[in-house]
């Protein structure tokens, strides 16, 4: 057996084992201390295991397999990373809190489905990975137990199995329009492509993973649930869960082949989507929330990123997508982290905290020097001058202004005690997450990326990224001083339409169910109803002989 | 249009007649019995095919006529158990109506 | 013969009338009396059609015990009677109602007159394979050899129905004995019929069980007319109904089911299948069976009757 | 033509003898039970569901070995003058679920029906044991059979079984359910009956194999299909034919429950697969096939609202039977559909058994779950569940499971079913089922939550329980849930155990 | 001889037919129970008795003939204990007078 196989088996394996584990109380009641170490053989597959071996579980009729993959590889290194930092900050973060049992399992079943769906190679595997993931993270944003994440648990599980079944239907045609039925994830792009059902097959999938990456407007369950989840829950789902929609789209997209339309709707989707989070989100005054907002608009961009790659035929695309997104993973980490941590320290003791905060915030704007400029970067060579680019330039600028109003919001949440200090098991976690963010996007862009030094430090690059961050810096000025015009938005702005909607719809439906039923329920009418169907059944059958 | 071919319409006619008092009739003895007029109408379309295979000097093909042996039998065994029940709820409740589907059946544990 | 069409027209006329007047009549009462005609007419109606087994039974179960069931329940449902009426569909339900019956009965009868010619029939099958059964009586080879499946799963179901009436009992009467304690009247005459009658019945219904092998008859009919004589004495407040906590009742009970699937196994190493019989021996054997199930099915058809325990098991 | 042309002589295969041995033994049980009486009831069911189980096991490997089905010829008189006990994949799974539910349900209901002290004999615990042997027995005669009356007798002997189940903690309200039951049940079983005369009348026989080979459209043999297809369709409670099932499934002690809804109900389903797919798949039309799958739909869709409604969760657990028995008829034609498309209808046929078998063993532990919770709170209204979660955690895991099949997700057994039947679906163009399909997952992981919500909430205070419930029957009740909920991994086995000794619709539906 | 017998049997039957028919009469014209009782058993008994008086001659075997006279001694019994029971029911009923 491999290094490999080995290294994809514990990947996915000691998380599962500690979760099976914790169907026996005791063990349950132990576990959190270990959390953080259940994502480390992630890391070291990220690492050291060789791209494209394939490890076959299943047999035949099922083949259940697993495979890493370069893409696959980035994202999964910065998911266990910030998977190990979310475990040792939710250890401190929990502490002494009721149903940690609860919480414990529910974090096992997230992280091993979200470390799954980017170690998966096959279909079902895929699948059950996601509803893995699904599930545990409506347990973690029911954790409050408040009717605020009753409501947000049910949206996000009806959302996520509507994406599922959506995705499903989709797999299930690209698996027919496979020669002999394949289930192998690697022959999805060339069998959708060459598929009859090309065009359903496109919208299903787009739809479901749509859906889970919060592309808008089915976006308005992010806020929801990462607003209710507690504080390292949030980080984990705002910064590696949503990937998983990521991963999906760049493995089942057949981006070298797919026509120029899909490619460029895709795109708009995402960028105007992306725009119109920000202008939701400076009118949010709770952090959290604003966080997810602007989660919602990074991901827009990185679906545009797919999109525009697809409408170019450029399968570098992959990689620029997944190098945005695991910036978007540390930095969106590190910032959700960092409100329990202000949350816990008082005003005195702020600015030290506030300023490294400052700098990650802006850097997902785009400052130049941050992973924020250099992701933005790289992803030009995609968007081009045309009016992506212009849009994705929008959408810098908005992130800064909205990162500057997060920053304030956040100023407003530290502890009432101006002494209080946060304990090392949040600051450390998050100052470790914090240096990740700078460091890691170097890291990849140098190594994996295959630029250089003086590519990043053209002064070409850094006015690009510096100018959009000036205008920000003004608007956001402009916003703090008038801000309080702006009406307030709730949390999941459309979501209001939507409740509304099914209110209307669902009452008289289940109205005229229970009808329907006392009717059926009285002996002349069912026995009536059934000579109907002898006579029906006889003269269809009769019907065609 | 022999007259063999009238106990095949006669019984056709009985399951008709049947399955009207099964439907209308509110109580429940009275659907008995119209379910055991039901079946004798079955049973007689079994004699009247039973009859149209004589053969070899059987007055009609025995395997149908076991067969109706056997309906009767199991007949009336739903019927016993059915009048049991009834005469049951009727004992324990003072009616003797199916009711409507008030659906509340209140669980036992 | 062409008087044989007036014949059955007649007779099958009056039973569609009866049918008829026992479905719409009012008063249930009346209905059940209609109905015990009607199994009457309808017992004709199977000699008619050269099927004296079926007729026997017919009159048997169909036309006698199930009457007498249903007169014990309309007798004691007297009082729901006038409260249960009033449920009854309006007019346009009960037209809709006559129309689809009509509708189905139609084509049922289009479809009976369309059956094919010659009409297919294993009555050839049967009399090439009756002689290594030894028996003379068709029917009895078919239920006893050719489809002994059928009647074994046949005494299950009544030993089901049983338990499930059973089933039934109230708690506090279980193990108690059923029905309704008859007293006897010392010079009644439903007292002296039921010391009187009994001994001949059960002759007769002996005489029925043995002639079944080889003419009509069989242990159905037999049994059900122990059955009668049974139910005749426990009326009559001659014998009282035993109480089912009784081993001895069980046993009974069980007893003919075990003593067929006994030989049916006993079939196994002997003829090569299950319910399969020596040759030579197929005779003596289905009698035994028919014998210890005329016993059992006495026994359960008589309970069934009486439906569950109503009092407790104390004489 | 009729039967006296064709002459396929069945033979017995080797293992047949095994058919026979599962026809009797429960019935054997059942008589045992009921001479020896009192406390032996007991003794007896558990001596005989256990060697039960080995039997299905015996009789699953023989078909796997001999990759055929198994046949047993009655007495030595083979069809159409005698009658043959069959047995392919179908009835062995069926077999095999039958046996291993049952025996949960025993270990389960052992709780609720304890024998009374010094021998005598109560009718509750007497009459639970003798039952569910009765249901065993009746069951497996439905799986094997080969002859549609005696299927007949069969569906009957289900029904007396059934129907006390019912009431059998002798309530007003349960013993009117079972009347209704009961008589509904009749209504169906006399139809069938009538289609099995016109059968015999056209062909002169009833045996499966032999009619499978002669039936032509003929008006008769369309009545007969018809008639059956609607009685059957009556007893197994599909939609608009649910009225006697909510009630009755819901006012049933849980053990009991759990055998209705799992098991009982199945019963009849089988027959109508047997019916469809083995005797008539050449006359039974598309358009015909469209309403049953519509009806199914609509039992799906109206079903899962009307549990939505449900504020006791033994109804809502029934009103979902309702509509989970609606995706079983889904099969028929998408099963079609591929026939006429000359592909293998594997995916639909696997697919429909793989639901009704998930189906059972969830539900079954859904019921007897709700049967723990109705012990432990004295009632079951959804509204007040809360602290369940802390006093039966295990019995909520169970029923959190037993939803996630019902949902469909993997690894669950309906998750694969699904997937097969998307499968076929899509293959056969009948996208409209995948809509219901989807539209019916939604609403089911919709009561399935709602329900875990509630009852996960914590209560401040330790709630006291109405009784205390002893750990195994948790794990019983958990361990039925974990069947249903890695049933899917059945995909590993080498071999599809359902399809083996089936007929090949691709040939046999062309008439 | 066999003409003898013929004539016999056709007189017997149609009595027997002719009593039948009076007692039918009778039970549709009579007042009340009782007499309704009397004139249907009494025509009822005869009726059956000539009937099988007139048949007698035609039976092959003793046996056979027996088992008419057993139809019709059964018939008795059981007209007499019936309709004993329905009149005392019947009295039951009525309000002595």
């Amino acid at each position: 057996m491999s290094h490999t196989a080995l290294l994809l088996c514990a990947t996915l394996g000691l998380p599962l084992a500690m979760l099976l584990a914790c169907l026996w109380r005791p063990l349950r009641e132990r576990m959190m201390p270990w959390l953080a170490f259940a994502p480390l053989p992630g890391l070291l597959t990220a690492f050291f295991a060789t791209h494209g071996e394939l490890l076959m579980l299943g047999n035949e009729r099922l083949p259940l397999a697993l495979e890493i993959d370069r893409a696959g590889s980035v994202l999964l290194g910065v998911a266990s990373l910030l998977w190990i930092a979310g475990g040792w900050y939710a250890f401190t973060y929990l502490s002494g809190k009721a149903g940690r049992g609860n919480f414990t399992v529910c974090w096992l079943m997230t992280l091993s489905g979200c470390l799954g769906v980017f170690v998966a190679a096959d279909m079902a595997g895929f699948y059950a990975m996601l509803a893995l993931l699904s599930v545990g993270t409506t347990g973690l944003v029911l954790y409050e137990g408040s009717p605020r994440s009753y409501r947000a648990g049910a949206i996000y599980i009806g959302m996520a199995l509507l994406a599922e079944s959506l995705v499903l239907v989709g797999m299930v045609l690209t698996v027919l329009s496979t020669p002999e039925h394949n289930l192998l994830i690697s022959a999805a792009p060339a069998a959708i492509e060459a598929s009859p059902w090309r065009d359903a097959i496109f919208v299903l999938l787009i739809t479901g993973f749509g859906i889970k990456a919060g592309l808008v407007p089915l976006h308005f369950w992010i806020p929801l649930a990462h607003g209710a989840a507690p504080v390292p829950a949030s980080a984990l789902l705002s910064g590696a869960v949503v990937k998983a929609s990521v991963i999906g789209l760049i493995r089942f997209m057949p981006i070298e082949t797919a026509p120029w339309a899909v490619g460029a709707t895709v795109a708009m989707l995402g960028l105007l989507g992306a725009l119109y989070a920000v202008l939701v989100g400076i009118t949010q005054s709770h952090p959290k929330t604003v966080l997810a907002y602007s989660s919602v608009s990074q991901m827009g961009v990185i679906v545009a990123i797919l999109g525009m790659g697809m409408a170019a035929n450029d399968g570098s695309a992959r990689l620029i997508a997944a190098f945005y997104a695991a910036n978007h993973v540390l930095a969106k980490g590190a910032l959700f982290m960092a409100v329990g941590v202000v949350a816990a320290t008082g005003a005195r003791r702020l600015r030290p905290i506030l300023l490294p905060i400052a700098v990650i915030a802006v850097g997902l704007g785009g400052l130049p020097l941050t992973g924020g400029a250099l992701t933005k970067d790289v992803a030009k060579t995609l968007m081009g001058d045309g009016p992506a680019g212009v849009l994705a330039t929008l959408s810098a600028i908005g992130t800064t202004v909205l990162m500057l109003h997060f920053l304030v919001r956040l100023r407003a949440g530290a502890a009432a005690d101006d002494d209080a200090r946060a304990e090392g098991g949040l600051l450390l976690p998050w100052l470790a997450t914090s240096v990740a963010s700078i460091v890691i996007p170097w890291a990849l862009y140098l190594g994996a990326g295959g630029y250089s030094l003086p590519d990043a430090l053209a002064p070409k690059v850094l006015w690009s990224a510096l100018w959009p961050i000036a205008i920000g810096v003004l608007l956001a000025t402009a916003l703090i001083r008038w801000g309080r015009h702006l009406p307030a938005l709730p949390e999941g702005d459309v979501v209001v339409v939507l409740d509304a909607a099914a209110r209307a719809g669902a009452t008289p439906v289940s109205a005229i169910g229970g009808r329907l039923d006392m009717l059926l329920g009285r002996w002349p009418v069912a026995a009536m109803s059934l000579l109907c169907l002898l006579l029906a059944f006889g003269l269809l059958i009769v019907g065609k002989h | 249009m022999n007259a063999l071919t009238l106990f095949g319409l006669c019984g056709s006619a009985l399951v008709g007649i049947g399955l009207y008092g099964l439907i209308v009739n509110p109580q429940p003895l009275r659907k008995i019995l119209a379910f055991n007029m039901i079946g004798s109408g079955v049973f007689l379309l079994f004699g009247f095919v039973a009859r149209r295979g004589a053969a070899l000097g059987m007055g009609g093909d025995p395997v149908p006529q076991a067969l109706v042996i056997t309906g009767i039998v199991v007949a009336f065994s739903a019927t016993a158990l059915a009048v049991a029940l009834l005469l049951r709820l009727h004992e324990a409740t003072g009616s003797a109506t199916l009711g409507a589907a008030d659906g509340d059946g209140a669980p036992g544990a | 013969m062409i008087g044989g069409i007036f014949v059955d027209g007649g007779l099958l006329a009056m039973v569609v009338v009866v049918a008829v007047w026992t479905i719409l009549v009012r008063d249930s009462f009346a209905a059940v009396i209609g109905y015990a005609c009607y199994g009457l007419l309808l017992a004709f109606a199977w000699v008619r059609l050269a099927a004296i087994d079926a007729a026997l039974t017919e009159a048997a179960i169909g036309g006698g015990l199930t009457s007498v069931l249903l007169i014990r329940a309309v007798v004691r449902l007297r009082a729901t009677e006038a409260s249960a009426q009033a449920e009854t569909p309006g007019r346009l339900q009960r037209i809709l109602a006559a129309v689809l019956s009509a509708a189905v009965a139609g084509a049922l009868g289009v479809v009976v007159l369309g059956l094919p010619e010659p009409a297919p029939s294993l009555a050839p099958r049967v009399a090439e394979h009756i002689a290594s059964t030894g028996l003379g009586n068709a029917v009895t080879a078919v239920l006893l050899a050719f489809r002994a499946i059928d009647t074994l799963l046949e005494a299950v179901v009544l030993v089901y129905a049983l338990v499930a009436v059973w089933a039934l009992t109230p708690d506090r009467f279980w193990g108690g004995r059923p029905g309704p304690k008859y007293a006897v009247e010392p010079n009644g005459m439903l007292a002296y019929l039921a010391r009187l009658l009994p001994p001949l019945g059960i002759v007769v219904g002996i005489y029925v069980f043995w002639v079944g092998a080889d003419l009509p008859g069989g242990k159905f009919q037999a049994g059900t007319l122990l059955a009668a004589m049974w139910l005749l004495t426990i009326m009559a407040g001659l014998t009282d109904v035993p109480p089912i906590s009784r081993r001895l009742l069980r046993i009974a009970l069980a007893a003919g089911t075990v003593v067929f699937l006994a030989i049916g196994f006993a079939g196994v190493p002997l003829a090569g299948a299950f319910l399969a019989y020596p040759e030579g021996f197929a005779k003596p054997l289905i009698l035994l069976i028919e014998a210890a199930s005329m016993v059992s099915i006495a026994v359960t058809l008589g309970l069934l009757v009486v439906g569950p325990p109503e009092r407790s098991g104390a004489p | 033509m009729s039967v006296a042309e064709v002459a396929i002589p069945a033979a017995t295969t080797a293992g047949g003898f095994l058919l026979v041995l599962a026809l009797v033994l429960p019935v054997l049980g059942v008589l045992a039970a009921l001479a020896l009486g009192g406390r032996h009831a007991r003794t007896v069911a558990m001596l005989v569901l256990p060697s039960g189980l080995v039997l299905a096991l015996m009789l699953g490997s023989e078909l796997v070995h001999s990759g055929q089905a198994l046949v047993y010829v009655l007495g030595g008189w083979a069809p159409p003058l005698g009658i043959a006990l069959r047995a392919d994949g179908l009835s062995a799974a069926m077999l095999l679920t039958t046996v291993v539910i049952l025996l949960a349900v025993a270990v389960y209901g052992d709780g609720d029906f304890p024998m009374p002290a010094g021998g005598r004999e109560a009718r509750a615990p007497f009459m639970f044991w003798i039952l569910l042997l009765a249901v065993w027995g009746a069951l497996n005669a439905v799986f094997l059979a080969g002859d549609l009356f005696t299927l007949y007798v069969a569906l009957e002997l289900l029904t007396f079984a059934g129907v006390p189940l019912v009431c059998l903690d002798g309530r007003p309200e349960t013993l009117r359910a079972a009347l209704r039951y009961l008589l509904f049940a009749l209504f169906g079983s006399v139809l069938y009956m009538l289609g099995a005369v016109l059968l015999y009348g056209t062909y002169g026989t009833l045996d499966i194999a032999l009619l499978a080979g002669l039936v032509r459209p003929v008006p008769a043999v369309v009545a007969a299909a018809a008639l059956m297809t609607v009685g059957l369709l009556a007893k197994t409670a599909l939609f608009p034919l649910h009225l006697w099932l909510p009630p009755a499934h819901a006012g049933a002690p849980a053990a009991a429950s759990a055998v209705l809804s799992a098991l009982v109900v199945k019963g009849s389903f089988f027959l109508v697969i047997r019916l469809w797919l083995d005797v008539m798949p050449g006359i039974v039309t598309p358009l015909a096939g469209q309403l049953l799958a519509g009806l199914g739909a609509a039992a799906i869709i109206v079903g899962n609202v009307v549990a939505l409604r449900q504020t006791r969760l033994k109804l809502l657990i029934a009103y979902s039977t309702v509509a989970q028995i609606g995706y079983l008829f889904l099969m028929f034609p998408l099963a079609a559909g591929l026939a006429a498309m000359n592909l293998p209808a594997d995916p639909a046929v696997t697919g429909g058994l793989l639901q009704a078998i998930s189906h059972a063993t969830a539900k079954a532990a859904m019921f007897m779950g709700a049967g723990l919770i109705y012990a432990t709170l004295g009632h079951d209204r959804i509204a007040d569940l809360q602290g369940v979660g802390r006093q039966l955690p295990m019995t909520l895991l169970a029923f959190a499971l037993g939803g996630i099949s019902l949902v469909g997700l993997p690894p669950s057994g309906g998750f694969f079913a699904k997937w097969l039947l998307l499968t076929a679906a899509l293959l056969t163009g009948q996208w409209w089922w995948v809509a219901v399909m989807v539209v019916g997952g939604l609403l089911t992981s919709g009561y399935v939550f709602v329900v875990v919500m509630r009852a996960l909430v914590a209560v401040d205070g330790e709630k006291r329980p109405k009784m205390e419930i002893p750990r195994y029957r948790e794990a019983v009740v958990l361990g039925l849930a974990s069947v249903s909920f890695l049933l899917g991994l059945a995909a590993l086995l080498p071999t599809d155990v359902v399809l083996i000794g089936r007929p090949a619709l691709g040939v046999a539906g062309l008439p | 001889m066999s003409l003898l017998l013929d004539v016999w049997t056709v007189a017997a039957v149609t009595a027997g037919l002719f009593f039948f028919l009076a007692g039918t009469v009778g039970l549709l014209r009579f007042p009340d129970t009782l007499t309704r009782l009397h004139a249907l058993t009494k025509a009822d008994n005869l009726g059956l008795g000539l009937v099988v008086l007139g048949l007698l001659p035609r039976v092959d075997g003793p046996l056979a003939g027996l088992k008419l006279i057993c139809v019709w001694l059964l018939a008795l019994l059981a007209g007499a204990t019936a309709s004993q029971l329905i009149a005392r029911l019947a009295r039951r009923a009525r309000p002595p007078a």
